[in-house]
């Protein structure tokens, strides 16, 4: 039974929103033009790539079920409250069961001595065996290659898939004019090359943690590398969703402040001097203040610990975009006031157009290139944002998987001896892959869009 | 080209100069040579109140136990606890009264009780400006603007005094409890017992009109009825019919004493207008006085010059007619001259400073527990191998303090009389594996409790013949945690089969209450879903700050939770009241936050309440815990055991969890200390040396390429 | 000039009204004072009376914005809103949820924040103008292209990794620093190393990025064709031309952050332990003291807009161009 | 007569542009003290051929072949260091836009005091001054401590022009030097470059797409078209008779002639007639509204045009002819004043009235580039106004009206689903045309159509309009700075100076034999090809 919760519903419109943003571009020309900037632009297109992957990953994970039990007595299924995405699904084999508490990577015992009775009374400290996965000893010739061999053999079964995707591709022209394909393989062999490798990479992690902690288990045994992975939905989350919420304010006060001008301009620039003069922090801060209230007071509004710490997400995003329209209100604002004096605006007022289709047909198509912008890049600072929210205690629910959670427990984990370094790798790692390819990707946008940036590199 | 060279060459040599082998990383900005008997240690929140009257927990007493001194205290050496005079010259003397306050005797009824305590003579207070007085004017007790010019904190004030404790002073503390501009938090509990306390606070709060100087006057001239002076070194209390722990409470820093002029000075407006005022300058008796208080960096402890002195007790003390006598006189106490106490709010820093040796002593957190400490299966702990190269000692102590899992009793699913949430209560207490918890949230720190007693208090269950029947059974006499399928079984008599409720079919779902606060909320949250999970319930759990969760606990809207208990002093009373009716936090405000009532149980509780620790008091208190045990309005969770570590050159260090005055005990070994600190923290500058070359090579490739530059052509 | 300033300080009264206002609701909506006063009273054995006399004292216990017991001014003046939001325009904070007056303690705190931030801003920004123009004098080259990848990954790290790795690092494993701590006076110069450093190297990716973007854009202009068909070299027209003119954009930029300096950076200073404006917020928003939260809003709202007008100001001096109405 | 300069066979490629020659095998000669002028319409690669002589190409531009002699060193062989030093003394520069050439933030006199030799502050000083001086600044010792904003843009102009000769450079490359300046300005600016010519008898090579302004000082005419040198030939002959096909017809369409007149003026009551039309602009007001002075940029204008009469409205930058456009249109608001189109006060109309009348009066931007919204279909464009003033014509009409349209203004019917970037400047005036011409207005309003564009693409703009005009007897209200533009095409003329009109009447009449002295010296100062 599926269950939808609100951030999925926003997601799913997101994504639905791009979807038709792609199709509209294929339709127009010159907005095609300019994106293929972005593609022609390498780093533009791997990073497309790698986020396209992320995404893929976050929409998974954002299809939810209820489990089922059965019921003897009355011997039917029933659900329980418990949700689980399809993410969790496809991931069951690595986190149906976890430790009792920290093992390191690909390790093959816990981290901690613990004591275990040998016979009757002697009893001696050992590092016990982990229950599920690793079950070699890591230093062993035998381990190596058994890691070998897995990836090979994921190596094997991605080739194999890239093969049947080919052929699903190209099935019309598979034999008439091979020659053709092969040109054009050569052509953008880059990208197809990194499609590869990352399919590849995927693959052999979901095959290695299978057999091991890839990014070894927390503190009571969890792995690592899900919880990262399971945060990948949260940090995307709340880069796009927080955009959604922005957008119309910033959209609609920009333009109206500045192609209608007048009072209208000044109540709304005073609205966003007056937000903008808040700190940032302490606004935040209160409104998930009186969120927790809200919570505490109608406890029944919310089941289910998924429906909570959603909620807590979902605000969080919202929380944020009210703080965060007024940069883009203000550029769009100047954007829509030099577009009043432009001739093509003017024209269409000598045909008497009412300034609302003006604002339509003329202005927004005008300003989108702006807001595209802006909405990239705002994107990797809030993934960044939420890591220094929930270190202040004002960012995602706890029970939430975030990578801010992950840091925050890291950093106790930093003062132990000899040092657990892992989550917080995994943190580090996955946030900065994400924030690095949402950053260059933003890069080679503006590259694209802003006509004053220099395109010309190397 | 050359030019340049002689510049870099130049700078490596000024750089290379500036490496040395002492330490850079010392966190004071004290010189390591001059660390003189000064001990180092540090606190994690700044403390809120000093004000004897006001402060109730352990990181403010780690201050004004310092300072003030209340009448008696706790031996340091001895176990079990046992109190000692400290100002009071001598254990009190102990009156029993009937209805018309004619003596009594133990075996008639009793209606009050008389403590007649007497004062050590000659005690002084540190200098203080509130003393100091010019031809009979208090200097400094209607401050004009010119006199606070340049001042700024206490220290700016150019003359001091001091003058002799007397019992007034006590009196004046005790009335000052009754204040409600005080907030005392004891001020309640005060009128249940001394006598005549709830009118003076009612008189006195009818006086909220007066200035503070006619409020001293009026605090003065009107007397408790049941606190009379007898003469300056001796004072009687009378408390309502009887209460042995009374004397408990007078160990403890509310029964300090306040001189009024110290009150008369700290009232002054422009004073407080400069966060000047007794909350935050502490006027006391005791070994150390309080010299720097910036809450936000340190707090410096100085030694006190009119402390009387006293005698490190030793364990071959014996209390000759009531006065302590030790067994050599010469270690008069304090040692050390200072104490700094540094605020750390981080772990890390904490914990990692300790190591270098800049903190004197430290409490291990949880997470730095495996390089600390091991634990051998026999239970007793022994520092690792390299902590104990570095020359570490580890001290640990059982606190007098209990966590655990209480269940709202007033809840409809959970609580109630019925057998059906017993049940359920029961599967629950069997399921939820608090061993599992202490190894890998405590670290092995502390014990599973059987009860809410915990070990080191009268009554205390160890677990050899006396322990909770309903969690354990002893097999070939060790004991065994009965398992899950017994829970299970709890479960279907409860009417819950594989987590489904049999009348509605429907799941069962409960809801857990939890502070979202500290990195392990998520791992706790986590650990505790599974536990239920054990026995296919559902756990839901509701993050609140904190005061909201204290909000649902006082409407009784909460469901499950998770609290705990320090005990006030190591009497059982202390820790069975938490289960009294009349302490029910809904109907009553009291600390019994499962809301527990039992007829059996609160009778049960009256009686032993009032008694010496005798053979019968055991008894009783055997039954009382079997009716709890089988009701389980909590999961009996863990005492939590105190683990500190301290170097090699602090000595004298005991653990004795009851006593917060013991830093006058601690003692330093300079020399040690200088000479490991700087074996342990040689600086390494290989790091900068790399960047400096990474540097070098910016430079050249920069005048490499301008030079490429110049001799550019046109063509391509 | 002064007029233009003088109309500008006008036009932050309605501002303030409005942050003021705004403040209040999210606080007094937030948590009743009954709450605030459970909170700071402790959590042993609180009666009722207690926390009635604790509102008392701070008069939280007065309505909110009207009070009918009263008759005249004193119907305005005896509500929270009069004595918790108004008050601030005074400058006048009032005392601490926990019982201290908070402008002394601002004015305290206010100096170790400066101590930290002044320093990592000028560092900073040398730093940032130094490998800008590192690479805009190897533009479209790879070692631009490279850079400018090397200043995204760099963007790209979360602000704590950079402290927790730099203390591990530095003080932890090489023993450079001290690993926490504060002392006024000139030994403070050891406790700031480490945090200003963090936050120089935090600000060295975007910081360069922005200021090479903003130097290219000049080089592309004309007048430096003028500059070089006169025969003038590279580095002299970088110098003389360009960077003149890159440097409006980076001055005004920095002056526009230059009285929030005061406020100090909040995760740095708490995880270093220093006591400045940025952990006495945290604090506050942790222990919930609204008072303290609301006094550092207004403060905060304050010093933006008086980097406005600085901003507005140090146009006119670095640039002949602009001349203020 | 001997050589300063040769180019020989120089061969450019542009990367971005996949290295196609835009300069094939360019090669001419400058002697001493002579002006050449390189002409050519844009892209034609006449600056690319000056930057590579002083050598200040782009980097994407890559010199593929040939030699630059000059003074028997070639330049492009050269090691950058001393081509500074050929920059410092013999060659010097001066270019297009002296808004933008200038380093804004830098006094004149620091700017100047870099293109001399190091010597003390004080002669420096002296030579600066007296150099501005002799580039016509009088009151040079105020202007050095000025800042370029200061300063109107034929100064700037000079001041550059007292640059690149602070070194008495040999050759002085001027690239454009008048374009962005009012006919007045320029004339004094060609005279001055002559002048300083015979002075300092240097060469110069002067770049310019205006045969008349190059006819007016060059000694020898260089033609460029795409790159390639169609025409060498010194001034008198070329003008003459141009040997090559293309420099003929770039000749022909500069000096424009309209092929017939038909100047019998119809006693009809006119089409728009506009009575002592006031337009003041206040100075944005600020939050709290300081009062401010007020621009008159149209004060007391009136003027009438026949139905199917051509009226001219010429004048200098700044002198109102936009605004009186606008105000007409309705996109600025009108201080004072009457505005009649047939007999109707536009003025007082509501809403709905003017909607439905706007068909009638329509406008043609100056700028083809940024009036067309780059977001829309060609078809969507010119339907807009359709569409919205003429509601109730349906679809099937409209696409065979957008069709015979775009045919009518000679573009190809596939362009209608098109986008603006993908046509040339000269097309999309047409799109423009074509987009009014859709709700045939009975009065048309031209602001500057052809002032961006080529001299050639003009001459076909202009033609359009009249034989639209032949057709449809539509009346033009046309706006030029380019009198000389004007006296050919307009019946009526009015000049603009300072916002009022300073005299008017049919165009023969003023352009022949004008009373007004300023009209005199508008007249004067517009360049004549000589020949």
């Amino acid at each position: 039974m599926f269950v939808f919760l609100l951030t999925d519903l926003f997601f799913y419109i997101i994504i639905l929103t791009l979807l038709s943003y792609i199709l509209y571009v294929r339709k127009t020309p010159d907005l095609l033009e300019t994106w293929s900037y972005v593609f022609k632009n390498k780093t533009g297109a791997l990073s497309v790539l790698v986020l396209s992957f992320f995404m893929i990953i976050a929409l998974s994970d954002s299809i939810h079920f209820k489990n089922k039990v059965y019921d003897e007595n009355n011997k039917k299924y029933t659900y329980t409250s418990e949700i689980s995405s399809l993410l969790d699904i496809i991931l069951l084999p690595i986190h149906e069961n976890s430790e009792k508490s920290y093992s390191s990577p690909f390790s093959s015992k816990l981290y901690s001595k613990e004591t275990v009775k040998i016979d009757k009374d002697i009893d001696k400290r050992v590092y016990p065996k982990l229950k599920y996965k690793g079950n070699h000893n890591l230093y062993s010739e035998k381990n190596i290659q058994n890691i070998f061999i897995t990836i090979i053999i994921s190596f094997v079964k991605t080739l194999f898939i890239c093969f049947i995707m080919y052929l699903i591709i190209f099935y019309k022209t598979l034999f008439k004019n091979f020659k053709k394909i092969t040109t054009y393989f050569l052509r953008n062999k880059f990208i197809y090359l990194s499609f590869f490798i990352i399919l590849l990479i995927f693959i052999s992690l979901y095959d290695l943690s299978i057999q091991y902690y890839v990014l070894g288990t927390d503190k009571v045994g969890e792995d690592v590398l899900y919880k990262s992975i399971k945060s990948i939905r949260t940090g995307i989350l709340i880069g796009t969703l927080t955009t959604i919420v922005m957008l119309p304010f910033a959209i609609f006060l920009g333009i109206f402040a500045g192609y209608i001008g007048g009072f209208v301009d000044d109540i709304i620039q005073y609205i966003y001097t007056t937000l903008n003069s808040i700190p940032s922090v302490l606004l935040i801060a209160s409104a998930i203040l009186m969120l927790q209230v809200y919570m505490a007071n109608n406890p029944i509004d919310f089941e289910n610990v998924y429906e909570r710490a959603d909620l807590r997400l979902f605000f969080l995003c919202m929380i944020l975009g009210l703080t965060s329209w007024t940069g883009l209100c203000r550029l769009l604002r100047g954007e829509s006031m030099k577009l009043r004096e432009i001739e093509y605006v003017q024209a269409s007022q000598t045909f008497g157009l009412s300034k609302v289709s003006i604002i339509i047909r003329h202005i927004i198509p005008n300003i989108m290139h702006i807001v595209i912008i802006t909405v990239v890049l705002d994107f990797s600072a809030l993934v960044l944002a939420e890591a220094v929210l929930s270190y202040v205690n004002i960012g995602v629910d706890p029970t939430t998987y975030s990578w801010g959670n992950m840091i925050n427990a890291a950093r106790l984990e930093m003062s132990r001896e000899p040092i657990v370094w892992w989550s917080l790798f995994a943190a580090f790692l996955f946030m900065f892959i994400l924030v690095l390819f949402a950053n260059l990707f933003s890069d080679a946008v503006r590259d694209a869009f802003d006509p004053r940036a220099n395109k010309n590199y190397e | 080209m050359f030019n340049y060279h002689k510049y870099i060459i130049i700078a490596c040599i000024i750089f290379l100069k500036g490496c040395s082998d002492k330490p850079l990383n010392n966190p004071y900005s004290d010189n390591l040579n001059n660390l003189k008997n000064v001990y180092y240690s540090s606190f994690q929140e700044r403390p809120k109140h000093l004000d004897p009257a006001r402060s109730y927990s352990s990181n403010e007493y780690a201050f004004i136990a310092q300072i003030y001194e209340p009448l008696y205290q706790y031996h340091y050496l001895k176990k079990p606890y046992e109190l000692i005079p400290l100002t009071a010259a001598e254990m009190p003397e102990i009156i029993y009264l009937d209805d018309k306050f004619n003596e009594t005797t133990l075996n008639k009824k009793i209606y009050y009780t008389k403590y007649i305590i007497k004062i050590k003579q000659g005690v002084l207070y540190q200098d203080h400006p509130a003393f100091y007085k010019k031809d009979n004017e208090y200097f400094y007790h209607n401050l004009n603007d010119d006199q606070l010019k340049n001042i700024d904190t206490l220290k700016d004030f150019k003359y001091e005094s001091t003058r002799e404790l007397t019992s007034d002073d006590y009196i004046y503390q005790i009335k000052r409890l009754a204040d409600y501009k005080n907030h005392s938090p004891i001020s309640g509990v005060m009128s249940e017992y001394i006598f005549g306390f709830d009118d003076f606070k009612n008189k006195i709060n009818k006086k909220s009109e007066l200035n503070y100087k006619k409020r001293i006057k009026f605090i003065q001239s009107t007397n408790i009825q049941g606190i009379e002076k007898i003469n300056k070194y001796k004072f009687s209390i009378i408390i309502k019919n009887q209460y042995p722990q009374f004397i408990y409470w007078l160990a403890m820093p509310f029964f300090s004493p306040m001189p009024w002029e110290a009150d008369s000075f700290y009232m002054q407006e422009n004073l407080i207008k400069k966060n000047i005022t007794l909350n935050w300058f502490p006027v006391g008796t005791g070994p150390f006085r309080l010299i720097e208080n910036n809450p936000n960096l340190r707090m410096v402890l100085d030694y006190n010059k009119n402390f009387r002195g006293e005698v490190y007790p030793s364990l071959n003390d014996k209390i000759i007619d009531k006065k302590l006598i030790s067994s050599n006189s010469v270690k008069a106490v304090p040692f050390i001259d200072k104490a700094i106490f540094s605020l750390e709010k981080e772990q890390i820093p904490r914990w990692n400073k300790f190591l270098q040796g800049y903190y004197d002593s430290s409490g291990i957190a949880s997470d730095n527990y495996d390089q600390a400490v091991s634990l051998s299966n026999s239970g007793d702990i022994k520092l690792t191998e390299e902590l104990k190269a570095k020359g570490i000692h580890l001290n640990t102590a059982t606190a007098a303090s209990t966590y655990y899992i209480g269940f709202n009793m007033l809840d409809p699913v959970v609580g109630g009389k019925e057998s059906k949430a017993r049940y359920l209560r029961q599967a629950i207490t069997l399921a939820i594996d608090y061993d599992e918890y202490i190894s890998i949230f405590a670290n092995g720190r502390g014990i599973v409790a059987q009860s809410p007693i915990p070990p080191g208090i009268f009554g205390y269950q160890d677990g050899k013949k006396s322990y909770n029947k309903t969690i354990y059974k002893k097999v070939d006499n060790s004991l065994v945690k009965k398992n899950i399928v017994k829970a299970k079984d709890l479960l279907k008599k409860a009417g819950y089969v594989n987590g489904l409720d049999q009348k509605t079919g429907k799941p069962l779902v409960l809801y857990f209450e939890a502070t979202g606060s500290g990195a392990d909320t998520y791992a706790f949250l986590n650990w505790l879903r599974k536990q239920f999970k054990k026995i296919d319930i559902q756990l839901v759990t509701r993050v609140t700050d904190y005061n909201r969760f204290q909000e649902k606990m006082i409407n009784g809207t909460g469901q499950i939770f998770q609290w705990g208990w320090n005990a006030d002093y190591p009497d059982p009373e202390n820790f069975l009241f938490l289960l009294y009716s009349k302490n029910g936090k809904v109907k009553y405000g009291g600390e019994n936050a499962s809301n527990y009532s039992n007829y059996e149980f609160d009778k049960l509780f009256l009686r032993m309440k009032n008694m010496k620790n005798t053979k019968k008091r055991k008894e009783l208190i055997e039954n009382m815990l079997t009716i709890i045990q089988n009701d389980s309005p909590w999961v009996w969770g863990f005492h939590p055991k105190s683990f500190s570590l301290s170097h090699s050159w602090l000595e004298n260090v005991e653990s004795n969890l009851m006593a917060n005055n013991t830093l006058k005990y601690k003692k330093i070994n300079n020399n040690i200390r200088h000479d490991k600190i700087s074996k342990w923290n040689k600086p390494d500058f290989t790091l900068l040396h790399i960047l400096f070359i990474i540097f070098l090579i910016f430079i050249f490739s920069v005048l490499l390429t301008i030079r490429k530059k110049e001799k550019e052509k046109a063509y391509d | 000039m002064i007029k233009y300033i003088l109309k500008r300080l006008v036009y932050i009264i309605p501002i303030l009204i409005g942050v003021n206002l705004l403040t209040f609701a999210l606080f007094f909506v937030v948590n009743s004072p009954d709450e605030i006063a459970r909170l700071h009273l402790g959590n042993k054995r609180v009666t009722q009376e207690q926390i009635y006399a604790w509102n008392e004292e701070r008069g939280y216990n007065n309505p909110l914005f009207y009070n009918n017991s009263e008759k005249g001014l004193d119907a305005i003046q005896k509500t929270i809103f009069y004595e918790k939001s108004l008050k601030l325009f005074l400058f006048d904070f009032g005392v601490s949820d926990s019982g201290r007056d908070i402008k002394y303690d601002i004015q305290q705190r206010m100096w170790p924040s400066l101590a930290i931030a002044l320093p990592s801003l000028i560092v900073g920004v040398l730093i940032n103008i130094t490998f800008a123009l590192f690479f805009v004098f190897f533009r479209s080259t790879y070692v631009d292209y490279f850079g400018v990848i090397i200043c995204v990954a760099l963007m790209s790290i979360s602000s704590l990794f950079y402290i927790i790795g730099g203390q591990y690092l530095i003080s932890k494993l090489l023993h450079l620093v001290p690993i926490s701590g504060y002392a006024h006076g000139y030994d403070a110069v050891k406790f700031l190393i480490l945090p200003v450093i963090i936050s120089v190297i935090y600000g060295i990716g975007s910081g360069t990025r922005w200021y090479r973007s903003l130097f290219l854009e000049e080089i592309e202009k004309d007048y430096v064709k003028t500059a070089k068909s006169k025969g003038l070299s590279e580095s002299s027209v970088l110098f003389n031309h360009v960077f003149k003119n890159a440097l409006i954009p980076i001055l005004t930029g920095i002056v526009v952050i230059l009285p929030l300096l005061f406020l100090g950076s909040l995760i740095v200073e708490s995880f270093f332990g220093i006591p400045g404006l940025g952990s006495y917020t945290i604090d506050a928003i942790q222990s919930q003291d609204f008072a303290i939260v609301r006094a550092m809003v207004f403060l905060g709202t304050i010093l933006y807009i008086v980097g406005l007008i600085l901003t507005d100001i140090s146009y006119t001096l670095v640039d002949p161009r602009v001349r203020l109405k | 007569m001997n050589k300063l300069l040769s180019v020989k066979d120089l061969c450019l490629t542009i990367k971005s542009k996949e290295n196609q020659k835009v300069l094939k095998n360019i090669s001419f000669d400058i002697h001493k003290s002579e002006i050449v002028s390189l002409i050519g319409e844009s892209g034609s690669g006449k600056s690319l051929t000056a930057l590579s002589i002083i050598r200040l190409l782009e980097k994407s531009c890559k010199i593929k072949s040939g030699k630059i002699i000059f003074l028997n060193k070639n330049l492009l062989s050269l090691e950058e260091r001393d081509m500074r030093d050929i920059r410092k003394e013999d060659i010097s520069m001066i270019f297009q836009e002296p808004m933008r050439s200038l380093n804004p933030v830098m006094s004149i006199f620091e700017q100047l005091r870099e293109s001399y030799p190091k010597k003390n502050k004080i002669d420096i000083k002296k030579n600066i001054i007296s150099d501005l001086v002799s580039v016509g600044i009088n009151d040079a010792d105020r202007v050095i401590n000025l800042y370029p904003h200061q300063l109107s843009g034929g100064m700037k102009q000079r001041v550059m022009i007292a640059m690149a000769i602070a070194c008495k450079p040999k050759l002085l490359i001027a690239d454009e030097p008048t374009t962005s300046l009012d006919v007045t300005i320029q004339k004094q600016v060609l005279d001055l470059l002559v002048e300083l010519r015979e002075k300092l008898n240097m060469a110069i090579l002067f770049i310019t797409h205006d045969l008349a302004v190059a006819s007016q000082v060059s000694d020898k005419i260089i033609v460029l078209k795409d790159g390639k040198i169609i025409e060498e030939n010194n001034a008198k002959e070329f003008f003459k008779l141009p040997k090559n096909s293309y420099s003929k017809s770039l000749l022909e369409s500069s000096v424009y002639n309209r092929q017939f007149f038909n100047n019998q003026f119809n006693s009809e009551n006119d089409i728009l007639s506009v009575q002592n039309l006031k337009v003041f602009y206040q100075e944005k007001k600020s939050f709290f509204g300081n009062n401010s002075s007020l621009l008159k940029a149209v004060d007391d204008v009136s003027l009438s045009i026949k139905p199917g009469m051509t009226h001219a409205i010429a004048g200098e930058s700044g002198s109102g002819k936009t605004t009186i456009a606008k105000a007409i249109m309705g996109l600025t608001n009108i201080t004072s004043g009457k505005i009649k189109i047939c007999d109707k006060d536009i003025l007082n109309m509501n809403n709905s009235e003017i909607r439905s009348f706007r068909k009638n009066y329509q406008m043609i931007f100056q700028d083809p580039f940024s009036s067309l919204n780059p977001r829309m279909r060609i078809g969507a464009i010119i339907k807009e106004g359709l569409c919205f003033l003429k509601p109730e014509i349906d679809n099937r009409t409209i696409s065979s009206i957008l069709e015979d349209v775009i045919d009518k203004v000679g573009l190809s019917i596939d362009s209608l689903n098109k986008y603006p970037h993908q046509f040339s400047g000269g097309q999309r005036q047409r799109i423009a045309i074509a987009r009014v011409l859709v709700l045939n207005p009975k009065l048309l309003i031209c602001d500057e159509p052809t002032s961006s564009l080529d001299v050639t693409v003009q001459k076909q703009v202009l033609d359009l309009l009249l034989n639209i005009q032949e057709k449809t007897k539509i009346s033009y209200l046309f706006i030029s700075h380019d009198i000389k533009l004007i006296s050919n095409f307009s019946d009526t003329i009015s000049i603009m100076h300072k916002g009022r009109i300073v005299e008017h009447g049919i165009t023969s009449d003023i352009i022949n034999n004008s009373k007004n002295s300023y009209t005199k010296k508008l007249l004067k100062s517009v360049p004549q090809i000589i020949n």
